[in-house]
């Protein structure tokens, strides 16, 4: 446990390497609440990957020359950053995509279309990201089976013996959010899984919101599928990663279809590649996951239990402020919870907040999150949500709270 | 408040549209609407339904429905306020002006009380959230029961 | 056209603009010979990209505040960059990829899926690359449709003849490149898509190797899909576009699933975005399209037909220097050629040959080019590959000419 | 040839290795394998294929075929003068000692003749080609017939 002159001058050594929050926005110092829509990044990323392009680029994986060689080190070298990162058993399990989405949709379409039929089922939790519905729904409406969701209550936490008593022997696949976006609900995903295969049911953990915020090791989780995203973890947008058992990806038909993910191809027979390259169809986003790779040793040299500190107790901070407000509604309460706050002021709508807050130079998101059954279920149009990053500090927070007042001021 | 160009946000809110946003003009469910057509604006999750009745090519009715913030009821209700007995032509050309002012395509000026609205031009962002209702006439005027977006 | 020296002078200046061309590999000023595979960034590119990093980042089209406004603005005005570049007849024709290789899989998965069966063929040309090859087998493998292929020649010259007369009623697409990467064959992509449109019968133009080296019209052309990577035209990785006539697009089912290209998710009814939107899932690579952008605007300015003319003068120069050496067989010779030339020289292995001359500081690509087929006509297990682009110059050329002389005194 | 480093270039390719290439030992098909495994390498299409007579665990004949770059090919042909006569034991070590000392993971030198191979530990794209066939020959005593390859 950090003091907490030392959380403070840590927060605001860490800061300085943002370039971004060293800005002003409409004539006022910028505070960035967006990260969980996306990360900024420290200037070791920008450098790496900028110096990459300067210096080493080149196509990867298939050429004999210095550049193809030094470009496909730094990108594979990239992946064994990533296998370190959520300790992949090895490096053969950590696919590249361009995203948790992209993550989804692979998982969705290789691992589950081919099995799917009427009847079987897919159950996902009240609390997903779109990223974590949609390509279910596309895979049910492809195959007849059903998209099933496990209930939550009205602090946003999950209501987990629902989910249990939901899993029968229809059930192909469990997909649910490590932290929710929308609401910062950390979900006991370790439980889940272990419930999940007692019944012999995969699971897939969307861990967009997970890896930027706390340490994950997927062996001890013991997940089939983990997904997240390079942008929210303060590396380059178009990068993220599917950690998959290797037995499954085994199994598994290809994805995409194209250059580096094949060993052999005639017009009559095609040998696909080893994992994780059956994966990988075409040339990659070579620079980006390069970045991915610096951001990697960014966080792994702040500490994941530094960063899950810093802002657990800046959470904390976040949502006592944000009580003292006349009016206020905090959407997402749950016990165990994660660095974002979502909140509905009096009769504000969340978008003109989120103008006048702009308008004070304070970044927050607001609408529906991509979590648009959330919004359903607290029966809202959309909510303000303020996030937090390694970043962050209390004075963010108090502008955010000044910034709110002038708000409920105008709208008197 | 402090800060820069407060003026800015003073004219975005100013008092007419707080007023039209807090207690919106025809706002309601129409029984038998000749013409209707939904807005949706997915940046913010805005929905409004429009309703019309409309008699030899004239708007004699007209009321809305839905959720959205104050730019986009207050557009809503003054829209309202703005149609009503006009013709269907020149409830087109409203709709053409309207868009080519706020998104700044035209330096025109909004015609009568839609006057009010000019602050938007400053907010790019939310130029779609004042021209969601519009749209939305627009396509309930064309009536095929499509839904109209602010893309 | 220009005069000798000012195609000289012009080569060389535009040439300063590429950092990574300003450096010793093996202590010998790099000769860069493998734009093909990927191309270099002029610093115009790294520089946006890395101010976007430094200034602009936040994630697109859900934020009202400024960063996420500025964010927007620079993705989508990427995308009417790009419109312009093809002379694409609206914005919501261009849809952002990854890549080529994701453009053709999404074509193959989203458009002739649905639609494909026993007994309907997919015809493509014994030149294409792996991108335009595999993602068709996976879709006759899980259709039972199947794919016939229009022969070359022995110079790489396409029998258009021979694919005219494949055209018939069961032929759901023509996949066609446009330059082929190993052979160079400029083909005649207008006459193919007239033919095939004849027929009724849809073509995309796989033009990975078109946009870098001459101005693209897909309103001239007609075709209905022309599908390109960013990173072959001086763009960053992980960045392609697919551009599809917009009824298309509006007849297709959404390829991936999650944010973004949706209006409207329930666990009931999901309602999908307009065009392009409805095909581009999750947070995009923003800024590898902002970053594409640049590119867009650095090669209008230099000019797609000095761009032409530079590299059709320096590719007969290279041609004609080649052929001095004694033992050297040119594979590729089509009458109508761009930027790239194939070769054997002797018995020595092309990958040797790519070490002996990555050793001299002279980069070129060896292998199959992901182009097995071609290797197979040709019965060669692989070729050396020099391809030029904007800033090569005959320096190089001559460097090269003079590492493989160094290459076969090593094997004599 | 000028440019730094030709020594190491000509230690790549010197004359041992030249030779081993133009004319490899034991190149082609063999009648009665008891054992035969595929390599191949994708970067460069490389591909080889290993025929092994094995009696009482010992390599009484090997043989192999295929296509190659020289480097591949001669550590192939260097491979059958190196196996030939040795028991499974001995060869298994002797391809865990070959693979841990081109990619650097070993500083232990190569054995015999195999020590020609040491100049591609200065390549490293090249070592897939020189520990090509060993990964084959390694497949082939495993024999369930699968395709080696050098990731
Ligand atoms: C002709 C051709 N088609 C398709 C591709 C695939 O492009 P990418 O790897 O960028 O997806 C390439 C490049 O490798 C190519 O040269
Ligand atoms: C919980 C969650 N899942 C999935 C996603 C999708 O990530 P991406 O848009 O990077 O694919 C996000 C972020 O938007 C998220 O917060």
């Amino acid at each position: 446990m950090l003091a907490e002159e030392q959380r403070i001058s840590m927060a605001d050594r860490l800061r300085a390497d943002f370039p971004a929050l060293h800005q002003s926005v409409n004539g006022r110092p910028l505070v960035y609440l967006d990260s969980a829509a996306s990360a900024q990044q420290p200037s070791c990323v920008i450098d790496t990957v900028a110096e990459y392009a300067r210096h080493d680029h080149a196509n990867v994986h298939r050429g004999v020359h210095t550049l193809s060689h030094r470009a496909t080190d730094a990108y594979e070298g990239a992946r064994d950053k990533l296998a370190g990162f959520i300790n992949a058993n090895s490096r053969r399990e950590v696919v590249f995509t361009s995203g948790t989405t992209e993550a989804i949709n692979l998982v969705a379409q290789s691992f589950l279309r081919p099995k799917a039929g009427p009847g079987d089922k897919i159950l996902i939790t009240h609390m997903e990201h779109h990223a974590n519905i949609v390509p279910w729904q596309l895979v049910c409406e492809q195959t007849g089976a059903e998209l099933i969701v496990a209930p939550m209550d009205d602090s946003g936490t999950l209501d987990t013996d629902a989910l249990y008593a939901l899993l029968d022997e229809r059930v192909l696949l469990v997909g649910v959010v490590h932290v929710s976006n929308a609401l910062g609900t950390i979900n006991p995903v370790e439980d889940i899984i272990r419930e999940a295969h007692a019944r012999e049911i995969p699971v897939l953990v969307d861990g967009a919101q997970g890896v930027p915020h706390k340490a994950i090791d997927v062996q001890a989780l013991d997940c089939e599928f983990y997904a997240f995203s390079g942008h929210k973890m303060f590396g380059p947008t178009g990068t993220g990663v599917l950690y998959a058992k290797e037995a499954l990806l085994d199994a598994m038909p290809p994805y995409q279809g194209g250059g580096d993910m094949i060993l052999e191809v005639s017009f009559d027979k095609t040998v696909y590649n080893e994992l994780p390259y059956k994966f990988e169809a075409g040339t990659p986003n070579i620079s980006g996951f390069v970045g991915l790779g610096a951001a990697v040793d960014y966080l792994l040299g702040v500490g994941l239990e530094t960063v899950s500190e810093l802002e657990k107790d800046l959470l904390e901070y976040m949502t006592a402020r944000l009580s003292e407000l006349d009016g206020i509604r905090l959407i997402g309460t749950a016990d165990n919870k994660a660095s974002v706050q979502s909140f509905i002021l009096g009769d504000i709508h969340s978008h003109d907040l989120g103008t006048i807050l702009d308008h004070q130079g304070v970044a927050i998101r607001t609408g529906h999150h991509c979590a648009m059954p959330v919004m359903q279920f607290f029966d809202v149009p959309g909510t303000a949500r303020a996030s937090l990053a390694l970043y962050n500090n209390r004075d963010d927070v108090d502008r955010l709270v000044s910034a709110l007042t002038v708000a409920q001021e105008m709208f008197a | 408040m402090s800060g820069a160009g407060d003026s800015e946000i003073r004219e975005l809110y100013r008092s007419t549209i707080l007023d039209h946003a807090r207690t919106p003009r025809r706002f309601g469910r129409m029984k038998n609407p000749t013409h209707t057509a939904q807005g949706i604006n997915s940046l913010c999750g805005d929905k409004l339904e429009i309703y019309l009745t409309v008699q030899a090519d004239k708007i004699v009715d007209v009321s809305f429905d839905g959720t959205g913030c104050a730019i986009s009821l207050a557009s809503a209700s003054m829209m309202s306020d703005r149609v009503i007995g006009q013709s269907i032509i020149e409830a087109m050309s409203d709709i053409e002006l309207v868009g080519d002012s706020l998104n700044g395509s035209s330096s025109a000026t909004l015609p009568g009380s839609l006057e009010a609205l000019k602050g938007v031009r400053e907010y790019p962002s939310r130029v779609k959230c004042a021209t969601l209702a519009w749209h939305a006439l627009g396509a309930a005027i064309e009536s095929d029961g499509s839904v109209a977006t602010t893309e």
